[in-house]
């Protein structure tokens, strides 16, 4: 991560030249904003830092942001970013995302830059719907969802962008909704100084397309969210109720007194993590904030380390050796071979 | 024992996939280009990894052309047949020369072999061998008693039998065997005892020559003569590799290789990832969508990205190469064609991505595209498909194919103080900066790398502003961009150099060819200009745009003769461009061209007869 | 009140994304249909789902035609502009006519709408509208002030101007508003407090036109005269679906379209979803790869299988298509074409996928490509694609464009009966069963599919053998099977009929076009024939293979001019194909051409005056 | 799923007249005599039967089944299979893939089958190579595989195929070795008649260019597999150990006769199944058998649900309707509108 210099930035310093060209009410708005301020907090260099997404409404966001930005092809942004964090380990890389460009063409990519560990921050705006091509069901649509493509109700089963992230191997995850600028920006700043792949799951609203996915949530927080916080327990209810493990290995809702009441630790067993994920509407209120962090190499840095590490053994490559290599001759003046 | 001389010799080794005949060939062709020998290989294997023995789509053969004098092709049809099995028999004896030498592992005649070769009898007892001079041998028996001695188990002592096939040809074409045993023993350094054991075998084959009394003769084929200077022996795969890394540093650039294994582009992978020490990075990606996608993001970044595979995945990228185009960013993209369509024949050899490479992108999304025409070559076009998108700033698409990629061939080293340097350079001055803004001769924008300070932009997939990057829908600007991105392609014939023409600029036949095919078809219009005919050849290195110099001479000749491994691919995008009535010679067999088919697809032109049909096909293989 | 009568109007909605123009223009095109006007639409929006309020880029229009007289096109340049805002006034006054009619929603011309759109004063009082007939009105206040009564939020009465818009041209055109009326209750039947507000605001607008001063003239625009027959207003992707049903009935079979969503093709999978009753399956895929993956699934288990979506999703199917081509399965590609490269102008129209359609694939992989020209023939072109994928056993790519898809025009209802059916049989005989035996005529091998005891088999993309499918590295086999697959698409002749021709088949100049610019085309030729020139048009609905017809008559005019929406694709075709100096009309703007640019184009190749150029322009849009 | 008929059926009647093109001593020819007796005992209808693989050395098994067989593109079978199936939900169809063709470049296609709930039996082989390709290392290779692509060893951390299915949503997820014909034999008959997604991981030994990735585990049973059965605990090395949830939530081995031991229940909860996918070599002896299965309506089912319910909502399709549907209108033979 290239160090951050601490003179003063302000949020219009990381805002671009652009038109925003989003609908009037678009959560994608809120989630700019926090990003723009939480940067110029941070103080992060602007030339080091770089937005790459790919095609969606969420996917505009480069445009917007007074960074380095690309705005790449449906799905595979991860790729791309990639690609660029292996050649330039020093530059901080953003992947924006939506549930359809991440999780539905992009979802390979995705797995396979999260397995890595490759030190992308990614932040997958999920509106269950695909926004930009006029509304039609996403992966993370809820069944029976109604929409363009789907006038009888969605049949598939949704995915669990949080469950999927664990699975792959992400080694920071977090959730947060579009609204909620505090908690965003705390994930924001942490994501910032994690080295390692992280996954986001940003709760956007697509007011055009799928108004009000995430009311329920966002407008009772008290008792549709726990608010992660390390070493604290899993309550909510105003602290009346509290997350457990039954019988069975379920999570179980119980009396916040209850002495089995689930302790928060982001550095959790990845069993732990799992849970976590598996709190979900309506059984369940959603955990909000740091989900799961761990340490591990990063690939670019043991792709570096292997550079290094040939450069030490054999030493630094030499181009007449390399073309002389394997069985080499000579042919004389004459002609023929000595 | 009598030794008599020959100007050139074609070998062929065929077996089991297990058999180790691609190591037997690989060692002789050593021998032959040490001994100073001109050398042309091509290997031929089944997609299978190791088909079951004795099946008959399991053969693997290696052919061997070595010569005295210069040579460009493995040759039509082998003087010696090597088959360790009836399998191998049955499929390779067809392409034996009349009155040829053909040896033959007896002790692999067995019943359940001959049945899984489909024979109903023993050919080597039923005659039908009579018009060849055979040479019986039981290698399988020779080897495993020459091992009595060793611990090695019987499987084990099976294995080493190619070697006695080695040492038996070494003594026919009396090759010195000590540097042979230096280089088993290095080989197996890791396992000694495999060593020794494969050091007897191939001591115990040569012998067998010298003693058995059915070889009278050892035949010599003196050394050809070559231009001065330092060789080496190399495959196609191996030279676009090295191309690469030193494309990469006369642009003062390092190099990012990313890719998804396929045959035949695999060992490209294979040879970059062992070039660590040079600041090469490779990177094995999900499917070839991610590795054009990491290769993008490299080139954004600022380092000469590089990506390859064959046919179909090259279709998988073809999305991605036009975001390559629309954001204006150097990319190498190397296609080691195979037979097609679909999954086709991967280990087989053609030409017919041609059109894929030129059209088969959605919109209008022109990119340079150069081909190779030797296994040597594939360096010197790699370089330049580099020099191209770097300079240029435009995805370059470089074409190979199976038949380069695996075949070697004596390789004069270049001299690396002489390559000219491209140095590139990324803008840093804030000053007056528009991300679409052109330099006037070549139209590249300017390559702004992400950590620039006061440079922070924005690209993208969508149309952009032709100054200043941004979205841009107005219809104006959408022509404008679209007629530069074309013409861009155009300017790259600034760097073209002179048209590849073998003989006179005006005449009866021109013979027009690219990529893979240049060896059969310069020796055929050799020929039939040796003969006097009026034959010329152009090989095409720039596919797109086409080279300057063929438009100058292609209308000075009564026939064109468009000669291609595709059903016309380049004969279409000639009469489109020149609108000249160009007829093709066109072969879909996975298989190279036979300087004969060549030759004889010219004389019909000419009218020729037979006979002088022959005349030059005889020149052309005396060639 | 005085009442004019006029041949023909072409008027120009244009607004925010937000105002509603979309509908606006859609219900005023109805009611034109319904009077029996010709019409044809164009309607034009930008990519942005509902761009912030009062911006340039966001500013969405819709373009309507409407006559007594037969018309092709949505017209070059809009009698009548009515605009909601200052963006659309800047973007779109440069196309209205001299002396036009222009209404401005003056409301909405205030400091920072203005200041948005990029105008320092206000061209409502800085006299720069004086050469069009200005009629300003307050639209916005005038609805509130409509809706006065109603429990309306101000943003929710807002959105109902451009209800009043439509009664003010209602009135100004005599239109019958009852019948409105009743289709804006029906569209509102869920919401019927909205349904009664819009009916009030519509109502006003047609009284406001009824009393306001301003308007002393009715125009009316006498009903066409139409063949006899049932008729409805449908757009290409409405007509698309429909043949498709339709078609897989001809084939007694059942449909299944699997696609991913992607502008401006998703609309076709959102009408098929409607259909189920019609034992129509839809797939929402994960991605076109998969999408086009499950098409040859549900295709190799015997549906009527189609898969659709426009230029970057078909690039990404092609290595798909390939394994179409090579196991021989029936499949239908529809590509709804649009601005490229790579991300391009998703929401403008192009014919730039031609070379992908036609070459877009590794190997040899040809394909039938069939192209409609117009949103009505789309629902021809999908059943032909239909009986050309069963009938000889391949994939057949369907071009239509943004431009077709979303534009409408009266449509003769077809006579069901009257279309000819074209059962699939599926092979159930084992006897003497091979898998690819082919049909002697369309050489087509047997579709038996997944359930036929007996006939259990095993196809794949790695090459087949010529019989029995089985693998097959044989050389010849290869060539074999590689000319066959060719041989089999130009067979596909044999079904193809009449060439679509305008004119003598001999002349001065031949419009050469395919595809969605048909309109265009025939009225300039028309215009050109009508003042004596030797102008012909022929349109091409077959790309690949050539239309016989065409091959006839393309070498008996002086001139050839291709005319596409792209730089010159199908005439790189025709000149390989002819070997004729074919010259291209070339447009790359996202916009359909307009009459007057093909006529000016023709009209220098016959080296006309200027004069007479408008006299054909003249001529052209009185038609 | 076609009613299986009770004729007898020999495993000769299962095997095509193909030449079988594997190397000798490949792990795959074990499990193609193990799938065609087993099918041949079930008395499968051999014509309702389709085997639908990718590219791969597994990938060329259908050529060698008796059956109905499609040998399509790397990466994209689930994808073609599940068009048949919705299409053709009466027949048996099985997926063969492999860790390359399966989980790299057909990832996408692989969690979005399983997501669906689509009635696929999907075979995974795992050899932790490319084969095919000569060798090169996969997503499941262990992290240091030294390959020709990765001389150096590989420095990606590999998938966890079964954790990644049951993480898309597979309703029946399984394990066995190619050697054991007798617990692959029980689990293809069970996933047979299963009606939903089918993950199968078969770990397969690849003798050319990565053997005995999984002779540890063969060749020592007792100590490095536990052999799961329904109702029983979770023991091994011959029931003196056994597996517990320990505290932090993560799986512990323990003495077999701890009260805590796990008892294994094909049915149990999301989390139980994901410890189940965490017990992993070498810290772990790794389950084999049946580790997951759950009932939900599949894709194909609700697919046509909703076609009859439409019919029966609306009546069958009439063509002439659909097409006079809009605003229709006559022109007389004066030529006007009437
Ligand atoms: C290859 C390709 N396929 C399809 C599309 C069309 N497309 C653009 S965005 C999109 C989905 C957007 O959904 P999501 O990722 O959730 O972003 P959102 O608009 O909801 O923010 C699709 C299908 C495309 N641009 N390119
Ligand atoms: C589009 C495409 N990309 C790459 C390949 C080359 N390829 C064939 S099989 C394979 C991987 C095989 O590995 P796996 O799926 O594990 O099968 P195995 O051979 O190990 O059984 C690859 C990369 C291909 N055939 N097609
Ligand atoms: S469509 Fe939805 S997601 Fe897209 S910009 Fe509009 S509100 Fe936002
Ligand atoms: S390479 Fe490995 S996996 Fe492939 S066939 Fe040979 S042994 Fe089996
Ligand atoms: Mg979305
Ligand atoms: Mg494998």
């Amino acid at each position: 991560m290239s160090e951050a210099v601490k003179l003063k930035l302000s949020k219009k310093d990381l805002e671009s030249d652009q038109d925003v060209r989003w609908c009037p009410g678009c959560g994608d708005y809120a989630i700019l904003a926090t990003v723009q301020r939480t940067l110029a907090q941070i103080g992060v260099k602007r030339e080091n830092t770089v937005f790459i997404s790919g095609i969606g409404c969420s996917s505009r966001f480069p445009y917007y942001m007074n960074t380095y930005g690309f705005h790449t092809i449906h799905g595979r942004a991860p790729a791309i970013a990639s690609g660029l964090k292996v050649t330039r380990p020093e530059l901080d890389i953003w992947v924006i995302t939506g549930d359809g460009d991440g999780l539905s063409i992009g979802g390979n990519h995705m797995i396979h830059a999260l397995r890595r560990n490759m030190g992308l921050k990614i932040i997958l705006f999920n509106n269950q719907i695909y926004g930009l091509t006029k509304g039609q069901y996403s992966p993370t649509s809820a069944p029976g969802t109604r929409a363009p493509s789907t006038p009888a109700g969605s049949i598939d089963f949704p995915l669990n962008p949080i469950a999927l992230a664990l699975g792959a191997g992400a080694t920071f995850v977090a959730r947060a909704a579009d609204t909620d600028a505090k908690l965003m920006g705390k994930i924001l700043d942490e994501a910032y100084r994690h080295h390692g792949a992280v996954f986001i799951e940003m709760l956007q609203n697509c007011p055009v397309f799928n108004d009000g996915v995430w009311e329920g949530i966002k407008d009772d927080p008290a008792n549709k969210q726990i608010v992660l916080t390390e070493g604290k327990p899993l309550v909510f209810a105003n602290g009346t109720k509290g997350i457990k493990l039954g019988a069975g290995l379920e999570p179980e809702i119980c009396d916040a007194s209850d002495p089995n009441v689930l302790v928060h630790t982001e550095r959790g067993s990845a069993l732990y993590a799992s849970l976590l994920s598996q709190l979900v509407q309506p059984a369940f209120p959603i955990p909000m904030g740091v989900l799961f962090r761990h340490d591990k190499p990063t690939y670019e840095s043991l792709a570096h380390a292997q550079l290094d590490d040939s450069i030490a053994k054999q030493g630094a490559g030499d181009l007449s050796k390399l073309m002389y290599s394997g069985m080499v001759w000579e042919v004389g003046a004459d002609g023929t071979r000595h | 024992m009598e030794t008599k001389n020959l100007d050139r010799v074609v070998i062929r080794f065929a077996g089991d996939s297990g058999d180790g005949m691609q190591l037997t060939g690989t060692e002789f062709a050593k021998a032959a280009a040490e001994a100073g020998n001109d050398i042309s290989t091509f290997p031929d294997f089944p997609a299978e990894i190791r088909a079951p023995a004795g099946s008959l789509f399991g053969v693997s053969g290696f052919q061997l052309h070595f010569s005295s004098s210069e040579i460009y092709t493995p040759g039509d049809a082998p003087d010696v047949l090597v088959v360790m099995n009836p399998a191998a028999l049955k499929t390779n004896l067809k392409d034996l020369v009349d009155n040829g030498t053909l040896i033959v592992n007896t002790g692999a005649f067995i019943e359940a072999n001959l049945k899984k070769a489909g024979y109903t009898t023993n050919p080597l007892e039923d005659g039908s061998l009579d018009k060849w001079k055979v040479h019986a041998v039981d290698i399988g028996h020779l080897t495993t008693t020459a091992l009595d001695a060793t611990e090695l188990s019987t499987k084990e002592k099976g294995r080493a039998k190619n070697f006695f096939a080695l040492g038996l040809v070494f003594w026919m074409y009396g090759r010195e065997p000590e540097a042979e045993i230096r280089r088993i023993h290095q080989q197996f350094a890791k396992n000694p005892a495999f060593g020794e054991a494969n050091v007897k075998v191939f001591k115990a084959g040569y012998h067998y020559g010298e003693t058995a009394e059915v070889f009278q003769t050892v035949y010599k084929v003196p050394p050809a003569t070559f231009a001065p200077g330092m060789y080496r022996n190399i495959t196609g795969n191996e030279a676009i590799a090295i191309g690469l890394v030193v494309g990469a540093d006369l642009a003062g650039k390092k190099l990012f290789y990313s890719g998804y294994p396929i045959t035949p582009a695999s060992s490209i992978l294979h040879a970059l990832a062992k070039y660590k020490n040079f600041g090469t990075l490779t990177f094995q990606a999900e499917d070839e969508i991610a590795a054009i996608g990491a290769a993008i993001g490299a080139a954004y970044g600022g380092a000469v990205a590089v990506t390859a595979s064959s046919g179909p995945g090259i279709a998988l990228k073809g999305e991605a190469i036009g975001l390559g185009v629309m954001t204006e960013l150097p990319l190498v993209i190397v296609n080691v064609q195979r037979g097609g369509p679909s999954t086709g024949l991967p280990t087989k050899t053609e030409q017919s991505d041609l059109f894929q490479a030129i059209y088969g992108r959605n919109g209008e999304a022109p990119i340079p595209v150069i081909a190779a025409k030797s296994p040597g070559d594939t360096f010197y076009c790699a370089i330049e498909a580099v020099k191209i998108a770097t300079r240029y700033m435009v995805p370059v698409m470089l074409l190979s194919d199976g038949y380069i990629a695996n075949g070697s061939e004596p390789w004069p080293l270049p001299n690396l103080a002489a390559l000219p340097r491209f140095e590139v350079h990324h803008r840093t001055d804030p000053n007056d900066y528009f991300v679409y803004k052109r330099d006037p001769k070549t139209l590249a924008r300017d390559w702004v790398v992400p950590g620039t300070p006061g440079l922070e932009h924005r690209i993208g997939g969508i149309e952009k502003d032709a100054l200043t990057g941004n979205i841009s829908y107005a219809p104006e600007n959408h022509e404008k961009q679209t007629r530069v991105r074309a013409e861009k392609i155009q300017r790259v014939a600034q760097d073209i150099g002179e048209l590849d023409l073998a003989g006179a600029p005006t005449g009866d036949v021109l013979v027009v060819g690219w990529g893979g095919t240049y060896g059969a078809l310069r020796q055929a219009q050799q020929a039939l200009a040796g003969l006097g005919k009026k034959v010329s050849h152009a090989h095409l290195r720039w596919l797109s745009p086409l080279e300057p110099g063929l438009a100058k001479i292609i209308r000075n000749f009564k026939h064109v003769l468009v000669a291609e491994l595709n059903m016309g691919q380049l004969r279409t995008v000639l009469r489109a461009e020149f609108l000249v009535d160009a007829v093709g010679l066109n072969k879909i067999q996975g298989q190279p061209f036979k300087v004969r088919e060549v030759v004889t697809a010219i004389e019909k032109l000419l009218g020729g007869t037979i006979s002088d049909t022959n005349a030059a096909v005889r020149l052309a293989e005396a060639h």
